[in-house]
């Protein structure tokens, strides 16, 4: 479910039309603005615990610290968010989840790396079963910490949603298709390795 | 009094009149909270916790308290502090260059653990009592041993009051404005 | 003139309360009724919910944001779904939820509301709102992913719970006032003989019946998370998925405009004048407010009430609903007996 | 409808690689999923009926038995602490007291009270996150939001008292890191005051919510024999009738000097298990109560051992004065532990941990066995869900209280 | 004294089977032959010690051995809830092999065996289920638990190799 099958079915070819209306809406109607202040406000996480910062996780979502107040909603289906928060360590058994899930979003997507072992592995930084996250999927934001308190995560939400406005990441991204300045860095088939021996 | 161990009887709740009266607890604690919620969620960019003086925030390094002992790399955890060997001039032998090594910090992998704190002989590392810091380059999370000795700008400072939560007896955690 | 007929279809009013109120102002009601949900489930849980969006409007510019969000992201059509069951399936879905407010009166002045002379406005409205769940079906099954197909085979178990009660529950209305108008089961009930007070069980199986149909807790189980992800829904993105969304909300925002007029006295007490302002806007805010309280009401459960078991749902209807459907019903023919609406 | 995964030849780990007879509709939930966490149970269904569960886990596993090898003794406290970070105390408590049993090496009574003390914080938070975790996978997120505030105000108690929300690293051999600092005792006794109201309404809108009762009673019954047999732990264990718990099975600490009582029920299922946890609740709110009351009265010991403590250095000493932080003379790096092997175990939240440690005399532990309760209780995802509807899996899971990292190691 | 009674019990209940019987720190340890077992877990659990709290696997590459403890314990018997048995057997290092144990101790010790065979390659006959737990395939096969799998540490300086002070 890679990429975007283009091929003509009833109705038309709805890819192109899509990619139309991005470019009537973008670029003609100039909704760009639009498009960053409502993805600023409506970072949905995917539900993808991968480790044990998933507390904090969970206690940033809870009464003190309350993260809807950003607008942000753990969702669950993949299909439905466009942001995901790295919980701590990814292990080789997860990065493949991690990264098909991540392909599984609809653009544009953000990833948050949250706690030390989602940066350098952190206490586990010579362990034989971990994967470097931003090696599986381009991060935008890293915070230190084992785990980063709530406070944090939220304030790197807000670091995020700066750049959006002041990168006009949402909409540059909708309208190029990809985000040239971050990419994959291993590919898929290296990651999943372990998925098809 | 040595602790005892005891078994209980579940009380199930059956019968129409206890379903009932169940449900009607139910909805009514549910509209209690809804007219009175007794909240103290933290508005985190208007206002930011001012931790206690024995929070493990970040870690600030002296360095002229610094023996150069290597300590403090040595429990490091996550081997996230490594010692730097640098060439120092001192004031009154200026002719005599000395090797003297100090540590520098990754945090990219620090845990916030302390251990570095406490083991240090003179007290050359102390923590900031915060922890709202992050990063978008991977690079700028290695300190360099200048960075390492100042105090980073919370960023929560410049946009926002602080506040402290009590524990009450009523509500649990009560927000309380800083004066 | 050649021009009077395109002029009364321009000029039709059941098609401007179809554009206007029922996709405008479903929309705005949907809206409404998730940042209510959003915001009273996170009063009872001690928390603030959206807010930064717009501080001053508790954050209500936040639905817009995830509205705009939605609409204008990438829509990922897999490549293993039924192409145009997948595309139709929600937008039918959306269209045919609005449908029955076409024969949903919100006045009595027949110069603004033609259909008000329908005799049969009540039987074709319910008949209309039983659509929606046989494409919602379609859509899940298109999708062609286990969850999604899991999700549609609850939902099709669970139409066959609530689709006896609504109608039952709903019709004692005309048993009770012996007529399938829908204003005249409004004006029978003038001013304030409202159905939910001569016969509250009804009203109750109605309600049920609702929270089953329009799967709001504590009946969410075709879309319950923790098993089937998003049930039907769980291949949709983008546009498509608004669609699913917000049809959930527009239809029980429907349910819950019958609901007020048949149980709720719709315009009750207030008695529509000749004038646009006295004769249709007044009374619809009364019938559209009645129906908001419904709305809400159902939000609010989300917040206290976990979710039944599929066998529990179907047995807490057909054990419980039906039976207090039926019971309604048989009230409601004694109340048309003693005569109380004549 | 597929049938029993990929052919016998297909090598993929983690999966069941057997022919099924019966045609069943498999589906994998997880690790993507909201109704797992980090991990995924590969179930089969017969119509709605789950005839075989297969835990799938290691999404999270660490290696932490064998970093543990390479580290010197001190470094693993924090390293096993990741485990569970929601129960951070409990879990590195027996790492400890095993070390302390190669080195015999008592700690102070006061340093032991103070454990006690962060366990029982520990322990409360920790069965808070079950009961948030419980209530959301059937659907209560109400039951979620409130659990998880009300774990905030003594995850504040365990922040006052380490420095630290979470991870503490809060005992090490010997003694504790910190003194208790003077607000403690008022916080605590408010605390507790104010959770014993708590429970109460948590009574009310979940424990004894009609819907949640429904939901619950009768599904996942694990009768008492059977609990035996597969050696399940924690309150799942006293849910099914055993009347076992460490802190009475072997006192370590203090506890065998304190009033509380362990509470256990007979039904075995799913709401047995959530009313395990209230009450244990309860009971631990009155060991933080006995624990700060006796800190308060007895005062003057040092938080580490008296040899200890009197070896320290001046500087040393005066920090402690000062801000009751017990700093480490530069020896613990690189300590050396005598030969041998001991075990040790202790009541975490969700059950029994149990340490294997052996040294071979050096400065790095020859082989660290770690055993959580949440390993002893993935067993019963296998033997215990087939049967159950799917709709029941999330009920199962959440009930016994399963947190992946825990199990993974 | 309590704990006297009990192990005088473990060697009556034992008789010839045990090779050897040590006080640890903690636990009892009874060595076994890997050939009996079965028969020896087997009559520890009609004693009461009916379930198993950890299978541990030590690697001895000095000896050339690979020791395999279980650590039983009791649910049912008040007296012996705080008493640990290791029953230990040693087995070769090329090729590890035992009987597993699940026909006696159940699900308590199903996947720790598992574990067991994934980090160490100790063969478990007899063992439903045999396959890696945690790891990925191409983990289990480098027997990470074993000592000859080497984990690289760091050192305390900026670009110097590691070694042990």
């Amino acid at each position: 479910m890679t990429g975007e099958p283009v091929d003509r079915v009833y109705v038309g070819n709805i890819n192109v039309a899509a990619k139309r209306a991005r470019e009537l809406l973008l670029g003609k109607l100039k909704l760009g603005e639009v498009v960053d202040w409502a993805t600023t406000f409506s970072l949905w996480p995917v539900h993808l615990l991968t480790s044990c910062c998933g507390a904090e996780f969970a206690a940033t979502w809870s009464p003190r610290f309350d993260a809807e107040q950003y607008g942000a909603l753990p969702w669950i289906s993949p299909r439905q968010t466009n942001f995901i928060i790295i919980e701590g360590t990814v292990t080789r058994k997860m990065a493949c989840a991690l990264r098909i899930t991540y392909e599984q979003m609809p653009l544009p997507k953000f990833v948050i790396a949250m706690g030390a072992c989602a940066l350098d592995g952190g206490l586990f930084y010579n362990s034989y079963n971990i994967v470097k996250p931003w090696e599986v999927v381009p991060v935008d934001v890293f915070i230190p910490g084992c785990p980063p308190p709530p406070e944090g995560l939220a304030r790197a939400i807000l670091q995020l949603r700066k750049s959006i406005r002041e990168k006009k990441l949402a909409s540059r991204w909708l309208m190029e298709g990809w985000r040239p300045d971050r990419d994959y860095v291993t590919p898929k088939d290296d990651v999943c390795k372990w998925w098809r021996p | 009094m040595p602790p005892k161990i005891s078994l209980k009887k579940l009380d199930r709740r059956g019968g129409l009149f206890e379903g009932v009266k169940s449900n009607i607890h139910t909805l009514a604690l549910g509209v209690k909270y809804l007219v009175d919620p007794q909240r103290s969620t933290l508005l985190y960019p208007k206002e930011y916790i001012e931790h206690r003086p024995g929070y493990r925030g970040f870690i600030i390094f002296i360095k002229d308290k610094c023996i150069s002992c290597a300590a403090c790399a040595r429990i490091c955890p996550s081997a996230a502090m490594k010692m730097v060997r640098v060439t120092e001039i001192d004031p009154k032998h200026p002719d005599k260059p000395r090797q003297k090594q100090y540590p520098v910090i990754n945090y990219q992998r620090c845990i916030f653990c302390g251990f570095c704190v406490d083991v240090c002989p003179t007290e050359a590392l102390y923590h900031v009592p915060f922890h709202d810091i992050v990063y978008e380059n991977l690079a700028d999370m290695f300190l360099s041993l200048e960075m390492f000795q100042v105090e980073p700008q919370r960023p929560a400072t410049s946009e926002g009051l602080p506040v402290v939560y009590e524990v009450d007896e009523i509500k649990g955690l009560v927000k309380r404005r800083k004066s | 003139m050649i021009l009077d007929p395109i002029l009364y279809l321009i000029a039709y009013p059941p098609l401007w309360q179809v554009l206007i109120l029922g996709f405008l102002g479903s929309l705005a009601v949907a809206m409404v009724a998730i940042w209510f949900e959003r915001k009273a489930a996170a009063r009872v849980q001690r928390r603030i919910g959206p807010y930064w969006a717009s501080p001053a409007l508790g954050g209500f510019l936040n639905i817009i944001a995830d509205m705009v969000r939605y609409v204008l992201q990438q829509l990922i059509i897999p490549g293993t779904v039924d192409r145009l069951t997948f595309y139709v399936a929600p937008i039918a879905a959306f269209i045919v939820s609005i449908l029955p407010v076409i024969f949903i009166p919100l006045s009595s002045r027949p110069e603004f509301w033609p259909v008000a002379s329908m005799d049969y406005s009540l039987l074709i409205a319910l008949a209309l709102s039983t659509l929606p769940p046989l494409l919602i079906i379609a859509a899940g099954w298109s999708s062609n992913n286990k969850f999604a197909v899991i999700g549609s085979m609850r939902e099709s178990y669970v139409i066959t719970a609530y689709e006896l009660v609504a109608v039952v529950s709903i019709l004692s209305a005309s048993a009770a006032t012996l007529t399938f108008n829908l204003v005249h089961i409004v004006d029978a009930q003038q001013p304030f003989k409202w159905l939910i007070i001569l016969n509250p069980i009804a009203f109750l199986a109605a309600v049920l019946a609702v929270l089953m149909s329009t799967s709001a807790f504590p009946f969410e189980i075709p879309e319950s998370e923790h098993e089937v992800v998003a049930g039907p829904y769980t291949e949709y993105s983008g546009a498509l998925y608004a669609f699913n969304m917000g049809g959930a909300y527009v239809r029980r925002f429907v349910y819950a405009l019958i609901i007020a007029l048949v149980f709720l006295g719709g315009w009750a007490p207030y008695v529509p004048g000749p004038g646009p302002i006295t004769g249709y806007v007044i009374p619809s805010i009364i019938v559209v407010l009645k129906a908001l309280i419904i709305v809400l009401f159902i939000s609010f459960l989300r917040a206290v009430y976990g979710r039944y078991r599929l066998d529990q749902a179907l047995g807490a209807a057909w054990r419980l609903a039906i039976p207090l459907a039926i019971v309604g019903f048989g009230w409601s023919l004694l109340l048309a007996y003693i005569g109380v609406f004549h | 409808m597929t049938s029993g995964g990929l052919e016998a030849g297909g090598q993929i780990p983690g999966f069941i690689v057997k022919k099924i007879e019966k045609e069943v509709y498999e589906i994998f939930i997880g690790p993507q999923h909201p109704g797992s966490g980090h991990m995924r149970i590969i179930v089969r269904l017969d119509g709605d009926i789950i005839v075989e569960a297969d835990p799938d886990i290691g999404y999270v596993h660490r290696t932490m038995e064998k970093l543990s090898e390479v580290r010197e003794w001190l470094k693993p406290i924090p390293l096993l602490e990741r485990m569970t970070i929601i129960d951070a105390c409990n879990v590195t408590l027996p790492y400890v007291n095993a070390l302390e049993k190669l080195m015999d090496k008592k700690p102070s009574t006061r340093a032991s009270y103070l454990r006690v003390l962060l366990c029982e914080i520990n322990r409360v938070a920790s069965h808070l996150y079950g009961m948030g975790i419980f209530g959301v996978f059937i659907g209560h997120s109400t039951m979620y939001m409130w659990a998880f505030g009300d774990r905030e105000v003594f995850l504040e108690l365990a922040e006052a008292l380490t420095g630290a929300r979470l991870t503490h690293t809060y005992p090490i051999p010997g003694g504790v890191r910190r003194d208790m600092p003077q607000e403690l005792p008022g916080m605590a006794r408010r605390a507790v005051r104010y959770m014993r109201r708590r429970l109460e309404e948590y009574r009310k809108i979940f424990v004894d919510n009609p819907v949640i009762v429904k939901r619950l009673s009768g599904v996942g019954v694990i009768s008492k024999s059977r609990a035996v047999e597969l050696g399940i732990v924690g309150p799942n264990l006293r849910a099914s009738g055993v009347k076992y718990d460490v802190r009475i099975a072997e006192p370590y600490e203090v506890y065998g000097e304190l009033d509380f009582e362990i509470p256990v029920f007979e039904e075995g299922d799913a709401l047995a298990r959530t009313w395990v946890r209230v009450e244990e609740i309860k009971q631990s709110l009155n060991i933080i109560e006995q624990a700060v009351n006796w800190l308060e009265t007895h005062k003057g010991e040092p938080v580490i051992a008296k040899e200890d403590f009197d070896k320290l250095p001046k500087l040393h000493k005066e920090v402690y004065e000062r801000e009751g932080r017990v700093k480490f003379v530069p020896a613990h790096a690189t300590m050396k532990i005598p030969a041998g092997k001991a075990v040790a175990r202790g009541e975490m939240g969700r059950g029994e941990i149990f340490y294997y440690v052996e040294s071979d005399g050096g400065i790095t532990p020859y082989r660290v066995r770690v055993v959580t309760p949440s390993a002893r209780n993935a067993i019963v995802f296998k033997h215990v869900v087939p049967g159950h509807t799917l709709m029941d899996l999330p009920a199962i899971y959440g009930s016994i209280d399963y947190f992946p990292p825990e199990s993974d190691r | 004294m309590n704990s006297e009674r009990i192990v005088e019990e473990v060697k009556n209940v034992l008789g010839g089977l045990a090779r050897e019987i040590a006080w640890r720190k903690g636990y009892l340890e009874v060595l076994v032959e890997a050939t009996n077992i079965i028969e020896a877990a087997g009559k520890l659990k009609s004693m009461g010690l009916d379930h198993v709290k950890s299978v541990t696997a030590v690697d001895y590459p000095k000896e050339s051995k690979i020791r395999v403890t279980y650590h039983a314990s009791s649910y049912s018997r008040e007296d012996l809830m705080g008493f640990i048995v290791g029953l230990s057997v040693d087995l070769p290092r090329d090729n590890p092999e035992m009987p597993s144990l699940v026909s006696v101790w159940d699900g308590s010790v199903e996947f720790q065996e598992r574990e067991v065979y994934e980090f160490f390659g100790v063969t478990f006959k007899g063992h439903p289920d045999l396959r890696p737990l945690l790891l990925i395939r191409e983990l289990a096969e480098k027997r990470v638990l074993r000592k000859d799998f080497v984990v690289k540490e760091e050192s305390i300086y900026e670009g110097v190799p590691f070694k042990y002070d």
